[in-house]
């Protein structure tokens, strides 16, 4: 799939080439002290052989400079590669504010990705528009799966019972590699996929060739009908549960006495384990919903709650 | 020194293998901290996320049986104290009687714990299929219970071994095996009697009492 | 302690080979040397398992589609080809082989401190690799060598508890192991044995220890608490009850980041000893050496999250991981170049122990560098679990400590056993080891990085080209690694005899016979000298003398 | 050697520390001292074990290296709960 370097991968990404930058920094350091050490020891070697030196080697002191010396030059260089690398490392986990959102539901073996606003669903393939910043919250039904995309040089591990997140930037169009990357079974290596990188107009055009796609907030809200959230959660406020309204993202201070924020982990723990996190000032009447809805579900509901704030917003 | 029946061939002096034999136990108690210092560190872990869970299941455990039972255990090392005090005085009986003292204090604890486990059993708190208990139910408690089980069971199990070595130490003791120069076995024993009882003094707070 | 006061053997001389004989006197042996042959002679029989697994994996990374197995056979053997070369083979080479033979030796003791508990450590590996090549022949395990939660303790149907027992029984072993050797080198010193006066061969199996007797608890705990989630279908590692995955991963990578020092420090004591013998002269910077082992044992202890940059672990525990790191290179550096600063002006001879030992410096260094691309943030999440990551290890402790085990095996092989091996066919497998090495694993670093992930059976054609020319090299190196087999089981027969120091070497194992007679030593040893007391010429030529600190 | 009588008295006098901190330490637990319940319990489960340690496994009055030793134990176990905990501490910054 590389068009110009052999044996190199595609640059596909915003971070893909800091990435390579570094890398290709740390091969540098990695070719300077190597071939300095090889050529240090074959230079020995053949100057101080014992054909020519004799049974005895010369008296060498030690010297204290000389060890401070190399253990300095390393210890600079590699808190430079620290440094360097944490900084990208941050850059790259910092997820943007505005990004196309894709739910990511891992099994074996398969990916399961859904585009949150539209309600595109798509197995094994995810497309996205050139130039946006794409976010996506992944979790898993079973063991632990990792979502993999060389070309963009990111990767995150994908995990049953919490959600984890990922984003990029795709800039470069074309179709990439989509593996899982964590051990997972026996299908481990048929668990891939791939990414197609599309101009915006292509990408609304695919988008719309999928059909009529339900947007998964619009299904959350009939399933929070169904299973009887409203009754307790009804929009007035003046219910047993707390008003779920502009919820997402803010602090919510629980009877224990902590602080916590109303992130997605924090939501669907609320909808399967209520009794871990009371909400303070209230009783912890809420059944846990655990057994009943499924990870699709529960991604669903929590589109919801979020769309909630926004309408809230607007 | 070294016609002493009990200096190996491979030592100098009695000194020399009385400081081995010590020094081998400690680093042998160093591995049991860190074996069980990780269920600890996985404890803490899991109370982190928990909290709520883990004070619940704290209020399922019984404080009276606890505190007796650390009473025991602490009496048992006192007995036990005094055994390995017999030893370097060369006391075989004294070493036999205390022993036997141990091994009774250590008995009392185990049964306890039995009495303890039966009751989980009968209120449905054993994690897995089993586990329906009446009362409210907080996530995590399930998880707590876990550790209480695997905590204590590694914990008396640990028991189980050390009466068993007790139990050979007074055949030993019988046999007339330890002097005023030599009873190493009884002091690696006592070494890893009081471990035990360390071990207990942190799962004590840690399972019964914090957050009750 | 000069080598000429020693008497000439004769045929008939009794030795530690030679006291005692049939089947008995071994299996019930508490002989430190003769336990030390048990121990060669079962690492090499899990080598070659370990090795025929690794000889399918990568006949059948050949060609993309994986034709030769069913996925189900290629993970079952990647995961016994990792477990077997890790615990039962790399774990115990060096220490309990050349460490059981040596360590009493070199600091003039008759025995370990403990020799019932080192024959009881060897029946515990035995019976740990007993229960692993049960599972193994019972039907495999498929979890991959790192067990992680909650496939191995849910999701895999395979032998699990089985070869976790095995894992299980055998950690006890290098635990005792471990102990044996700290109380040894503490309590066991022949009188004007000072800590300075201590191979570095022996400083380096002392940190080792440390490792051994501190970390694998922490393995054996987990590993039990893996089997008991497997068994009774409840623990700690279940999200569903608020346990966590991730925190498994915490656990295992506690100690087997450590066991990585174990697996490279004894190696890196092994180089020290090579280099000073056949350049001549005291190892450069004596002291720097000595303290790195130690620095390394405990600082290694601090750095395990670096396996979990992207488990989902918090970017600030990440980052932390990712310094400490770090500052492992340092001591690493310090041993690279004074190894590299013993050559200068030395007198050295090109026999086949220092070829390794050159190997193992160069590919000790690349594998350690290209470990501090893996302690880069950044370039890990890209990396992470590609073949990147299988090169780097493979270059630590195929090329690094593997060639360590070799050199240090010529080394000692006249001392074990009395004979000499044939000169040359050591150096051309050494060389073909070398080529093969480097023909395997060099291009799996270009692999990784091109996102190639490991524990892949079946893979996109755009990687096949590296692929053939890895598994091309795997059969050099496979040839490479028969001969010695064969030459070294050929000398014992047919060998030179090898004289008590064939390498005109310092060091109180060359000041007694080989093979050396069951108490080592006949008279009580009394160190007087500094180690590696090579005489050489007396005029200081370093550029600056310094005043003497080592 | 130390005197007969005097180790036994040492000995009780432990042991009956022992069991007053463990009356100390129940008695507390029944008071919610909020954030310091932990460390409260912490502290009181250290001096027992130290208690045990010091006097029972007889560190004292011994050679320095098993000092060193049961040192080391405990600060491995330190940095595994530490920097394992770190991770979780800092995971919703
Ligand atoms: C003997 C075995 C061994 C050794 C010694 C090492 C040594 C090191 N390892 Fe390696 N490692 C493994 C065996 C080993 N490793 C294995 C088996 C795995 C994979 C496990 C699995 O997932 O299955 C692994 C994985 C692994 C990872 C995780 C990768 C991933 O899964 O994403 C990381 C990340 O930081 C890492 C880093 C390091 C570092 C920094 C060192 C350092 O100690 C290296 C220090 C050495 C040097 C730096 C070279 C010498 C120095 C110089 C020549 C001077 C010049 C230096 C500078 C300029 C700084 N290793
Ligand atoms: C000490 C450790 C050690 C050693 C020595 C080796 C040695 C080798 N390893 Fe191994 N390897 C690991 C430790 C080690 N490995 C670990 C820990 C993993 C990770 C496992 C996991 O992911 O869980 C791994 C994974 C691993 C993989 C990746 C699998 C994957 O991710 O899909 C590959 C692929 O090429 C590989 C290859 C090799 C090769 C070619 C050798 C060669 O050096 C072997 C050479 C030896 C021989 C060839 C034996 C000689 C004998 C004969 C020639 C006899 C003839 C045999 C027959 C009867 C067929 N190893
Ligand atoms: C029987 C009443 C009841 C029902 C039905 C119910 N809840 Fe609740 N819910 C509560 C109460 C009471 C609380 C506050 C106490 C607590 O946190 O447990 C709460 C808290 C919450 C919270 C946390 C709110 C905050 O401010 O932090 C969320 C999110 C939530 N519920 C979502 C849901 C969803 C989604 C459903 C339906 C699938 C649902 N609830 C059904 C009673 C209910
Ligand atoms: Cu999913 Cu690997
Ligand atoms: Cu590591």
């Amino acid at each position: 799939m590389s068009d110009n370097i052999p044996f190199f991968p595609d640059q596909a990404s915003a971070a893909a080439s800091k990435v390579d930058a570094l890398y290709a920094f740390l091969v540098a350091v990695t070719i300077v002290f190597s071939v300095l050490i090889f050529a240090l020891i074959f230079y020995f070697a053949v100057r101080y052989r014992r054909s020519r030196m004799g049974e005895r080697a010369k008296t060498v002191k030690s010297s204290l400079k000389l060890e401070i010396a190399w253990s300095v030059v390393p210890l600079v260089l590699s808190l430079t590669m620290f440094a360097w690398g944490a900084d990208l490392y941050f850059e790259m986990r910092k997820l943007p504010r505005e990004a196309l959102d894709i739910s990511v539901i891992g099994k074996q073996w398969m990916w399961n990705l859904t585009h949150i606003e539209e309600g595109n669903k798509e197995l094994n393939a995810l497309h996205v528009p050139l130039g946006r910043k794409v976010r996506l919250t992944m979790i898993s039904e079973d063991v632990i799966h990792s979502f993999y995309i060389p070309a963009f040089r990111v990767k995150a591990d994908v995990l049953p019972g919490r959600y984890t997140q990922l984003w990029f930037e795709p800039s470069k169009a074309g179709e990439y590699h989509l593996f899982c990357a964590e051990y997972c079974g026996t299908k481990h290596s048929e668990m891939i996929g791939k990414v197609v990188v599309m101009t915006p107009v292509d990408y609304e055009r695919w988008l719309s060739g999928g059909g009529t796609n339900e947007p998964l907030d619009v299904a959350g809200e009939r399933l929070f009908e169904q299973l009887g959230c409203a009754s307790c959660h009804g929009a007035e406020g003046n219910q047993r549960g707390p008003r779920l309204a502009g919820l997402f993202e803010k602090k919510v201070q629980l009877a224990d006495g902590r602080v916590v924020v109303a992130d997605e982990n924090y939501l669907r723990q609320s909808i399967l384990q209520p009794k871990a996190a009371v909400v303070a000032g209230f009783e912890p009447l809420m059944p846990t919903y655990e057994g009943q809805v499924s990870e699709e579900q529960i991604v669903q509901l929590i589109s919801y709650l979020k769309s909630l704030g926004e309408k809230e917003a607007n | 020194m070294s016609e002493h029946g009990s200096l190996a061939h491979h030592f100098e002096d009695l000194e020399q293998q009385r400081q081995s034999a010590d020094l081998g136990m400690w680093l042998f108690l160093i591995t049991e901290i860190m074996f069980f210092g990780g269920v600890f560190a996985a404890y803490a872990v899991c109370r982190w996320m928990n909290p709520a869970g883990f004070s619940a299941g704290t209020q399922h455990l019984d404080v009276t049986l606890g505190t007796i039972n650390t009473a025991v255990l602490i009496g048992s090392s006192l007995t036990m104290v005094w055994a390995v005090q017999a030893g370097h005085e060369g006391d075989a009986k004294g070493i036999s009687r205390n022993l036997m003292l141990t091994i009774l204090l250590g008995g009392v604890f185990l049964v306890i714990k039995g009495f303890e486990y039966r009751h989980k059993f009968h209120d449905g708190l054993v994690p897995g299929p089993l586990f329906h208990f009446e009362g409210e139910h907080v996530a995590g408690i399930e998880l707590f219970m876990c550790f209480y089980f695997i905590m204590t069971g590694l914990h008396a199990f640990h028991m189980i071994i050390g009466i068993g070595l007790l139990m050979w130490l007074i055949v030993l003791a019988r046999r007339g095996r330890f002097t005023k120069e030599y009873s190493n076995p009884v002091e690696g024993v006592g070494l890893y009697w009081h471990f035990v009882d360390i071990v207990w003094i942190f799962l004590f707070p840690m399972l019964y009492l914090l957050e009750h | 302690m000069g080598a000429t006061t020693v008497p000439l053997i004769e045929r008939t001389r009794e030795h530690y080979l030679n006291v005692r004989y049939g089947i008995k006197s071994w299996l019930l042996t508490v002989d430190h040397k003769r336990i030390a042959i048990l121990y060669l002679i079962s690492i090499t029989f899990f080598f070659f398992i370990g090795g025929a697994a690794a000889v399918v994996i990568r006949l059948d990374l050949a060609t993309p589609q994986g034709d030769l197995v069913e996925s189900e056979t290629y993970n079952k053997l990647f995961t016994i080809h990792g477990i077997i070369m890790i615990f039962f083979f790399l774990v115990p080479s060096i220490p309990a082989v050349l460490g059981n033979f040596l360590v009493p030796i070199m600091i003039g003791a008759k025995d370990l401190a403990f020799p019932k508990l080192n024959l009881l450590s060897w029946y515990l590996y035995v019976i740990g690799g007993s229960f692993t090549l049960w599972a193994m022949i019972a039907g495999g395990v498929d979890t991959g060598w790192t067990f992680y939660a909650p496939y191995s303790t849910t999701y895999a149907n395979s032998h699990v508890i089985l070869t976790a027992l095995g894992i299980f029984v055998t950690g006890f072993s290098s635990i005792l192991t471990g102990l044996n050797f700290m109380v040894t080198v503490h309590k066991m010193r022949a009188p004007g044995m000072t800590w300075f006066k201590l191979p570095l061969f022996v400083w380096s199996q002392y940190a080792t220890s440390i490792i051994m007797v501190l970390g694998t608890p922490v393995l054996a705990i987990t590993i039990l608490l893996i089997g008991i989630e497997r068994l009774l279908g409840v623990g700690i590692f279940d999200p569903a009850l608020g346990g966590d995955p991730v925190l498994f991963q915490h656990l295992f990578w506690f100690y087997s980041h450590p066991a990585v020092y174990i697996m490279i420090l004894p190696a890196m004591g092994v180089i020290s000893e090579l280099i000073s013998a056949f350049a001549r002269r005291a190892v450069f910077g004596y002291r720097f050496i000595a303290f790195s082992s130690l620095a390394i044992a405990i600082l290694g202890f601090l750095v395990w999250g670096h396996h979990m940059f992207v488990s989902s672990q918090s970017p600030y525990a990440g980052m932390v991981f990712s310094l400490l790191s770090f500052l492992i290179a340092v001591p690493s550096a310090i041993k690279v170049f004074n190894w590299t600063a013993t050559l200068y002006k030395a007198s050295i001879s090109y026999q086949t122990p220092i070829l390794y030992a050159f190997g193992f410096i160069g590919l000790f260094t690349i594998g350690g560098l290209t470990g501090l691309f893996l302690a880069t943030l950044a370039v890990d999440v890209h990396v992470h679990d590609t073949y990147f990551v299988v090169a780097h290890f493979h270059y630590i402790m195929v090329g690094g400590a593997i060639m360590g085990f070799l050199g240090g095996l010529h080394y000692w092989w006249p001392k074990m056993f009395g004979k000499l091996y044939p000169e040359l066919w050591a150096r051309i497998s050494a060389a073909i080891i070398f080529i093969g090495f480097n023909l395997t694993f060099f291009p799996q670093f270009l692999l990784g990085y091109m996102g190639m992930p490991r524990r892949y059976h079946i893979y996109d054609p755009e990687f096949q080209v590296l692929h053939v020319l890895s598994s091309a090299g795997a059969s050099i190196l496979g040839i490479g690694y028969l001969i010695p087999m064969v030459y070294f089981i050929w000398s014992l027969r047919y060998g030179k005899d090898a004289g008590p120091n064939p390498w005109q070497a310092k060091g109180l194992e060359w000041t007694i016979p080989s093979p050396p007679t069951t108490f080592n030593f006949e008279e009580p040893v009394v160190v007087v000298e500094d180690p590696y007391a090579y005489p050489t010429d007396d005029e200081p030529t370093w550029p600056q003398p310094e005043e003497a600190h080592v | 050697m130390h005197d007969h009588q005097a180790a036994r008295t040492i000995s009780i006098r432990v042991f009956l520390a022992l069991m007053v901190l463990t009356a100390v330490t129940v008695g507390v637990s029944f008071v919610n001292l909020g954030a310091f319940n932990l460390p409260v319990a912490l502290l009181i489960a250290c001096t027992k074990a130290s208690l045990v340690l010091v006097y029972f496994m007889h560190l004292k009055g011994n050679f320095k290296l098993l000092w060193v030793a049961a040192a080391s134990g405990f600060l491995f176990l330190l940095v595994l709960i530490s920097l394992t905990l770190s991770d979780y501490f800092t995971r919703d910054w």
